[in-house]
């Protein structure tokens, strides 16, 4: 046992303690204390997005930003791999 | 208290993929550490979708029952797509790695690097 | 790596079509079903991982080069943020789904009813990312493949 | 007239999206313009980054100037449905993100022309233009974003794109572990905040920044959630516990890439900022806790800790930096040195705030803390740039071999010594005139620290004088004896940061006035910005 191994112990030990308490302060599953903005956007997706998937409308249209910053993710990925194992020669 | 067993195997998950982050040295339990991480955050945003007696929000053949939360999926899809790009980028990392030193142990390349 | 026997090259060959028009459909109704271009893209991808793993990834590098992988994702992407930018000039915002509301292409508003002509322009982005997912995944799939094969290394 | 002027502010309005937008579309072409030819990729790749430059100059001079606040809605619409649920993701930008934005714009143009000439012996730079531009658009969302999800999903493109550039020389060994390092870092300390956004998103349901600012309890979930957020964020800035990927990192990777990451570590940093101040702002004025009878101030608690961390990161950076002998890692030690500068002044102006409740002294700690990010983003990045001459024209990187260069790289010893007195803060150039509002007001919260603060600068410059005397003078060395000066591209790049040195240097009350108290009065004054999404005042 080295050094860092206690240290990383003793942070790893303070990690779980607050994480499990946390675990046991959520709402109860299955009943979220707030979801208006989830209901607002279910109750409005049809006739402002024409879509019939909820998750779809939201994915494309209300979060489609994000949806840009995935595809880039994903984008960025094909490119790093590729670049990694280029020809190092001309 | 039986309500907040998902939560609790989310915090599972985080921690065992945070144990092996930490304390393994070999690279591709460190990755698998990582995916670990990720699946309890995935599993954690997916949890917060559900509410008692919903459906998948699709509207064709709900019945106009009441529907799961949408934003959570969405969030969810992107945050797989995510990991799977870091997941792509990190196991290339390992190959050229591996090509160099011979060795995944992480204290072992360090002696290699000096 | 060789390939692996002929029994898996021909279930390979029976099963990838069927993967392909399974995958190609679950994009085309991404705003009716569950799934999108993502999960459809990544049906499709999968089934093309199954030709590198039973032929084997020297093989299929000599049919499909990264580089034009690479040119298809960059398609993709360009359609994706071209619609978008389609958005701010037609329908003056970024990301405006400026289709919905015309008479002609996806402009219906479905009320319930599972009708394809619907949602704007949700279905031409999930085309445009669905191409995008195919081509991306494939080629890291194979890049990888084909740097820890025995004959390969780098590209 | 008049319809230009329309144009301009239309163009105006929708610089925000553009800024990060046309990075973006530059980034899917360039593999196109890569296969025409290579003179043509760079031009392509330079156009659009000043092209980018162009929208981000226009959004930031309004900013400024006129002191407005700008939002823009992705998809349309008003910022807030009926109910008042931001439903659609926002850009919000003020005086904060807006100095943000300069270092990002400035870094982004100097890195490409540096790039233009340092980068062109190598092999796959389609590949490396793709990212630097993937790389520049994830900073500017990084920095220009308010929403929660958007933050991350930009925090994530930033660090995959740096990544893969960090393992550009893919033949070196410890370029491709020093990428692995960042990315295992960079991936777990994003999981934290991912882990954070979901915790809030669960207890309020918003993922925008404003929206959950006001709707803030303090409860005991917001806190892990605090906690997480900061851990997270302060991982990918590089302060002491997890500093080690940092000089790899940076010392490892071309040095046009350093001189991004230098940019992206800085915006985590404004991550760590926005969520301290802005998110978390409203509860921490009066976070008071009872411990079993002891009240304890929270606020004070994470200054505290803020102001320790910080000694230990000087400390740290500036004894590695005196036994390293790699001349890229030893830079490498100093940034993190100067990184705790940054922190030093950020909690002792949280300490000052809430021990003697000084707000005039805690707004110039702020305003040292803020002056010296761009100070040095400045001072470090003309280093690594000097570091990147020198390894191109010998390649070489370790100070032993070293020797004699003062006489075929004169323009290059000039900006090395520019640098090497900047980040040192001696008094003509800009490090000074930051770091002393920085001893000024840790002075306040503890005379001792203001004195470590002090001999840690004068620590480091005994250690670039080092450097200096052994790399660029000293006798001439026979295999330096054909040593050619850098490229012009990269003189000019040189030239541009070393400039805005010696200015900043010069004036630094224009530059504190104009550029650093907005950005200051935007970080104190936190009800302003939740104030102009929720419209209520």
């Amino acid at each position: 046992m080295d050094k860092r191994t206690i240290a990383a112990a003793v942070f790893f030990s303070i990690v779980a303690v607050f994480l499990i308490f946390g675990a046991l302060f959520m709402h109860p599953f299955g009943d979220p204390t707030e979801d208006d903005m989830d209901q607002y956007i279910i109750d409005n997706t049809q006739s402002q997005t024409g879509a019939d998937n909820g998750v779809t409308s939201v994915v494309f249209d209300y979060r489609g930003f994000d949806t840009l910053g995935e595809a880039t993710v994903l984008f960025t990925a094909v490119a790093g791999v590729i670049l990694i194992f280029r020809r190092l020669k001309k | 208290m039986i309500y907040n067993i998902p939560y609790i195997a989310v915090v599972t998950l985080v921690l065992i993929g945070l144990y092996a982050v930490i304390m393994k040295r070999n690279l591709i339990k460190i990755v698998i550490g990582i995916t670990l991480i990720e699946s309890g955050v995935n599993l954690f945003l997916i949890t917060l979708a559900y509410r008692e007696d919903s459906v998948a929000p699709i509207y064709h053949g709900s019945g106009m029952r009441l529907m799961s939360l949408p934003v959570p999926h969405a969030l969810t899809l992107t945050s797989i797509v995510i990991g799977v790009a870091v997941l792509a980028l990190m196991l290339s990392l390992i190959i050229h790695i591996y090509k160099h030193y011979g060795t995944l142990d992480a204290k072992e390349i360090g002696r290699k690097e000096e | 790596m060789m390939g692996m026997s002929k029994i898996v090259k021909t279930m390979v060959s029976v099963a990838l079509p069927l993967t392909l028009i399974y995958g190609l459909y679950i994009i085309a109704h991404g705003h009716l079903t569950p799934g999108g271009g993502f999960q459809g893209g990544a049906v499709v991808a999968s089934g093309l991982a199954m030709l590198v793993v039973s032929y084997g990834s020297v093989w299929t590098m000599d049919r499909i080069k990264e580089k034009h992988l690479s040119s298809l994702e960059s398609l993709g992407a360009f359609g994706f943020i071209g619609l978008a930018f389609l958005g701010l000039i037609f329908g003056s915002w970024f990301f405006n789904n400026f289709l919905l509301g015309n008479e002609y292409l996806f402009g219906m508003i479905g009320e319930g009813a599972s009708n394809i002509n619907t949602a704007g322009v949700i279905p031409l982005m999930n085309f445009a990312v669905g191409l995008k997912v195919i081509a991306g995944l494939f080629a890291i799939v194979l890049v990888m493949a084909y740097a820890t094969s025995k004959k390969g290394g780098d590209l | 007239m008049n319809g230009f002027e329309n144009i301009l502010s239309d163009l105006l309005v929708h610089s925000p999206a553009l800024i990060v937008a046309i990075p973006l579309l530059g980034a899917f072409l360039t593999p196109f313009f890569g296969k025409v030819h290579n003179t043509a990729r760079n031009t392509f790749v330079l156009i659009i980054v000043l092209l980018t430059s162009f929208f981000s100059f226009l959004l930031v001079h309004d900013i400024l100037v006129n002191g407005n606040i700008h939002t823009y809605v992705f998809g349309g619409g008003s910022a807030l449905t009926s109910g008042g649920f931001a439903v659609r993701i926002l850009f919000q930008v003020d005086g904060l993100n807006a100095f943000m934005a300069i270092i990002a714009t400035l870094f982004a143009i100097v890195g490409v022309i540096y790039s233009w000439s340092f980068m062109k012996e190598h092999t796959g730079l389609s590949k490396y233009y793709t990212l630097y531009l993937l790389m520049i658009a994830g900073i500017f969302g990084m920095v220009l974003t308010g929403d929660m999800f958007n933050f991350f999903v930009f925090l994530e493109i930033t660090s995959i794109a740096s990544c893969a550039l960090i393992a550009f020389y893919t033949n070196k060994g410890k370029a491709v572990d020093a990428g692995f390092k960042y990315i295992v870092v960079s991936a777990t300390g994003a999981l934290f905040v991912l882990f954070a956004i979901a915790i809030l998103y669960g207890q309020y349901n918003a993922l925008n920044i404003a929206v959950l600012a006001s709707n803030i309890q303090f409860s005991f979930l917001d806190r892990i959630a605090l906690v997480l957020l900061i851990s997270g964020l302060a991982m990918k800035a590089g302060i002491v516990p997890m500093h080690m990927w940092l000089p790899d990192a940076y010392g490892r990777a071309p040095s046009s890439v350093t001189l991004l990451l230098i940019v992206a570590t800085q915006a985590s940093l404004y991550g760590a900022l926005r969520m301290i101040f802005t998110l978390f702002g409203g509860q921490l004025s009066r976070s008071v806790n009872e411990v079993g009878g002891i009240e304890i101030n929270v606020n004070l608690l994470i200054g505290a800790v803020l102001v320790g961390l910080a000694i230990l990161t000087i400390f740290v950076g500036v004894l590695m930096a005196l036994k390293e002998s790699d001349f890229k890692r030893m830079i490498g030690f100093a940034a993190v040195a100067e990184i705790g500068y940054m922190i030093l002044a950020i909690g002792a102006a949280l300490t000052i705030m809430f021990s003697v409740n000084d707000l005039e002294t805690s707004r110039l700690a702020l305003n040292g803390g803020i002056f010296h990010i761009f100070n040095d983003a400045l001072d470090v990045g003309l280093l690594f740039l000097v570091a990147g001459a020198v390894y191109y024209a010998t390649k070489e990187t370790s100070l032993n071999r070293l020797g004699g260069l003062a006489r075929n790289m004169k323009y290059t010893t000039v900006f090395f010594l520019i640098g090497l007195l900047a980040v040192a803060g001696m008094p003509p150039m800009n490090g000074f005139s930051s770091k002393l509002i920085i001893y000024q007001s840790t002075f306040l919260v503890n005379p001792i620290l203001s004195i470590i603060a002090i001999l840690c600068s004068i620590l480091l410059l005994a250690v670039f004088v080092k450097v200096f005397y052994s790399a660029f003078l000293g006798p001439k060395q026979a295999k330096y004896e054909k040593v050619k000066e850098a490229p012009k591209s990269m003189l000019v790049a040189m030239a541009i940061v070393a400039g805005i040195i010696l200015f900043i240097g010069l004036f630094p009350d224009i530059f504190i006035s104009n550029v650093v108290e907005p950005a200051t009065r935007a970080l104190v004054n936190s009800g302003e910005y939740i104030q102009y999404i929720m419209g209520v005042i």
